[in-house]
């Protein structure tokens, strides 16, 4: 079962990351354009969190781009503590620790550029909790009958040292609109 | 250093031998008299004693069960839980069953996993069994572990993720089999050979054991709400003959576990018009508690959209079971609580309801609403509360 | 080494035992009506409190006659959990915990009586930490290479289960004058 | 489930190459790219790196250390540390040992005491020492554990309580002997192969060890202070050939441990008359810090009588331990934070005094006093800072 995952899950992940190199040779300048731009769109941002649905307060409110604040984007579905509070990244494990080879996944909205991407949600493991920037966020979360969308669940329960640490959030692509 | 110690000791009884007889001629007041070592005797067990589980979500290796008195408002002791337990009581009450992990090095080293057995009259840990290391490693509900109705069996939740449960002998403390569960997950036990688990599809598994503890048969269920549209919370409410599982948009779904298969009454909503346009919704971790005799439906409610169904209520709303009216709402800020995370209610005729916050347990009198006492820091990460 | 602490620990407190058994007997009247006189004594207390000599402000202050308080006068060099919050009392270990057969000493003052006592300080075992009604008093506290009266050691050191759970405090008998 | 899981993702990875492809055509602003999951590395270690014991005493089998750039104000990583740790770095500080103990069941079961080696560039646990069940289990200082000047061996404290030390071979990973010292604790490592001890009297044992580690002699000093006038505290503060013993009243034992036998040179007052009559004095957990280059001692001070060691310091004073001057006095409040517990202070040439309180660490310049930052919830009981 769990070789399985972690072929099932480096091939695909594989894929993904064939498609970013593709499109970073195609446009490594419009990306960076891109990126930069983000930090000068406060006003857009702000406008769209006044013009958010009513059922969605929070997705829009919350939208930053700080990795160390439970309000970045790219964090619509965390529980746990952000990994680039614990001496790693928004997609990095902190030093010492090991991935999750398994994962739930997540769609989140970028307000930089209006987009929805799938993200992978993975734990790293074998450290005890890091207990710094505790982040609770559930869209799109389902319970545990339904774990490739579940939260709840310890991700590390796959790895050798199961201890759960901290969280990251790996950008897998844009989803459909 | 331990004689030198000890020395002290000796020395400090003959002077206090000394100072007494002195103070016996010199007279009152009398020096206070030298007090005795000794373990606290538990009183006997009442209908408002409460064992909340802190899950310790910060050192999350040191969960803990902390006992407390909700009529003298006093803990009465702690039974330790390790990493991501699980916990219940047996039917009879005497005994806590805690499920969990344990790593040779804290965080790191050989994992066992282990159902261990508390007496609740002395709190010792009286027994274990050691499971394969396939133990659910989640937020704790009423379906991590649990008895059959008779005690014959305990059985525990396994995720790997492949999902199956072990079935237990808690009279040998042996591990009996375990049974794969074709992706559904957690244990909801019926009648002394019943288990159940939640489908992704929205349907229930259920497999009857035979008179060893192994599989006889199992049967799945149509699905009984839309995982997509509505799911519902994993936790189950407890009440006479099964569960009310509540959907995350407020809809109650009573199913009947005291039959050979489970029956789904129809499902009716907490929710009138206005509450719904106010976005209105159940939310938190233990997201209901059930009084059996007054058959009343306690249910932590806040405001809020998609993705707030962890979210602590702002209010208690109170329903009558069989008119599904709903009876109060109690503003939890009007009594300086936070969001309401935890639920529970006492079985007795002096019904009382007890709500966790982020650290804090309010005790409430069920009946009216009205607080009786706040327990401030009763845990870091307060998450299940059970009554016996 | 072990044993041989049991085995004074245990005479030492039997003799403590004879003695107040005898006082109690002699005049069990007076020692209830000494109890009942204690609070009603607040303005004495304070007064005492006002008097009390510039390099020990804490000691007067800081009296009570509550057990689940830090400020009680028994307290006076615990440096811990008090198990009168965990399940116990000021002299009882809490359920399903494990005195420490071995124990630091202090002296604390009764303001309640104007009398000094020997008290022992033992730690009860074998549980994580209780956690509730922390408490850090160090009156004539001395560090740890003068053990008797230190309070950093973790006295369940000896006991199987050596894991500290909370502390109480044992009146020994009367200090001298 | 794994699998429904895993068909999700390459659900996403096709939906985002079919997303990329069209918006190549579309053109700006293109999707983000994916992104590769890793562990990141270790930065360099600098001057500005320090090490924070959280001892998490209300957790107290999750202690950990917290690894700090004081630069960028970021935290680095984690070390874990199990119970009542003692930590220490090895000379070149490319290695954390932790000394700590284990239970096999969290609170409860068999006890192993070991020392556990961390590779400070990459984080990870590399080797381990089991150790005899004698570890000192007690506030962390510099006398837990530490190494010999050569790192040929690593001594460790013991207390049954009977008082005695383990030699161990940090190469091998092996336990050489275990030395009785009479009574006297903790290890104060000397040169390549002494070892002193505090002994109850106010003097020190020294054992000197041959080449293989075992026991060659031992001397006792004369007392150099009263332990019951003035005792020192238990925690030296590393100076330049030795170690400075602060005392309650706030007397200045400094001792110089480079020959054979220690040598106290003439204890000084960090009090002025004014300030001996305003009852200040030094406390804490870890009471002091020295710049070795300036030579300058920085002390928490508080104003306060008999059993008042442990209080958190209202001020710093910084003194010159060459005129025995005091240079200046920063007051905490000033900065909003509380009693100052513990004190570091790094040995560069642009140095910087760190001050744990509560649960926060403050980052001071070390030459103006002036506060540079405040990390918020650095632990739950921050008692002992490392510098390299």
């Amino acid at each position: 079962m769990r070789s399985i995952d972690r072929l099932f899950e480096k091939s695909s992940r594989a894929l993904a990351q064939r498609t970013s190199r593709r499109s970073l040779l195609g446009m490594l300048g419009q990306v960076l354009t891109g990126a930069a731009l983000i930090p000068l769109l406060p006003i857009d941002r702000s406008a769209r969190a006044a013009d958010a649905p009513p059922t969605k307060p929070k997705a829009a409110k919350t939208a930053t781009d700080d990795p160390q604040s439970c309000d970045y984007w790219k964090y619509c579905a965390v529980d746990g503590f952000l990994c680039a509070c614990c001496g790693g990244s928004s997609n990095s494990c902190p030093p010492g620790t090991t991935p999750s080879p398994i994962t739930w996944i997540g769609t989140c909205h970028n307000p930089g550029d209006d987009r929805d991407y799938i993200v992978s949600y993975n734990d790293c493991c074998g450290k005890v909790s890091c207990g710094n920037c505790e982040c609770n966020r559930n869209e799109r979360e389902k319970p545990m009958y339904r774990p490739s969308r579940n939260n709840d669940l310890n991700w590390c329960m796959a790895n050798a040292d199961s201890n759960y640490h901290c969280s990251v959030s790996v950008i897998l692509g844009p989803a459909e609109k | 250093m331990g004689i030198s110690m000890n020395t002290m000791i000796i020395r400090a009884a003959i002077l206090s031998l000394a100072a007494c007889s002195r103070l016996l001629a010199a007279a009152p007041p009398p020096p206070l008299p030298a007090e005795r070592l000794s373990v606290a005797v538990m009183p006997p067990a009442g209908p408002h004693r409460v064992y909340v589980l802190d899950e310790a979500f910060f050192n999350e290796i040191d969960a803990r069960v902390h006992l407390f008195d909700a009529d003298t408002y006093r803990r009465l002791g702690q039974i330790d839980a390790g990493f991501t337990p699980g916990f219940n009581l047996s039917p009879d009450g005497k005994t806590s069953v805690v499920a969990t992990t344990y790593f040779a090095r804290g965080s790191r080293g050989t994992r066992t996993d282990v159902v261990e057995f508390t007496d609740n009259t002395t709190l010792k840990a009286t027994h274990e069994i050691v499971l394969p290391p396939k133990r659910a490693m989640t937020q704790p509900t009423y379906f991590s572990l649990g008895f059959s109705a008779d005690s014959r069996f305990l059985y525990v939740a396994y995720i790997t993720p492949a999902a199956s449960f072990g079935v237990l002998d808690p009279v040998k403390y042996s591990v009996i089999d375990e049974i794969d569960t074709a992706g559904c997950v957690l244990v909801i036990p019926s009648g002394p050979n019943r288990v159940s688990s939640i489908c992704e599809s929205g349907a229930l598994l259920t497999v009857t054991l035979d008179a060893q503890g192994h599989e006889a048969s199992r049967a799945f269920s149509e699905t009984f709400f839309d995982p997509d549209r509505d799911p519902v919370f994993a936790a189950g409410v407890p009440m006479t003959n099964g569960y009310a599982f509540l959907s995350f948009l407020g809809e109650v779904h009573e199913v009947d576990f005291s039959g050979a298969k489970p029956v789904f009454r129809s499902p009716w909503s907490l929710l009138g018009a206005a509450d719904k346009s106010a976005h209105w919704r159940p939310g938190g971790m233990q997201i209901g508690a059930i009084h059996r005799q007054l058959n009343r439906l306690y249910v932590p409610m806040h405001q809020g959209g998609e993705g707030t169904h962890k979210d602590g209520g702002s209010e208690i709303w109170v329903f009558d079971l069989s008119t599904h009216q709903r009876l109060a709402r109690w503003p939890m800020a009007a009594q300086k609580l936070s969001g309401v995370l935890a639920i529970q209610v006492s079985q007795d005729n002096a019904p009382l309801l007890f709500a966790a916050t982020d650290h804090d347990l309010g005790v409430f009198d069920a009946l009216t609403g009205k607080l009786r006492h706040v327990e401030k820091q009763m845990g870091q990460t307060p998450w299940l509360i059970l009554t016996p």
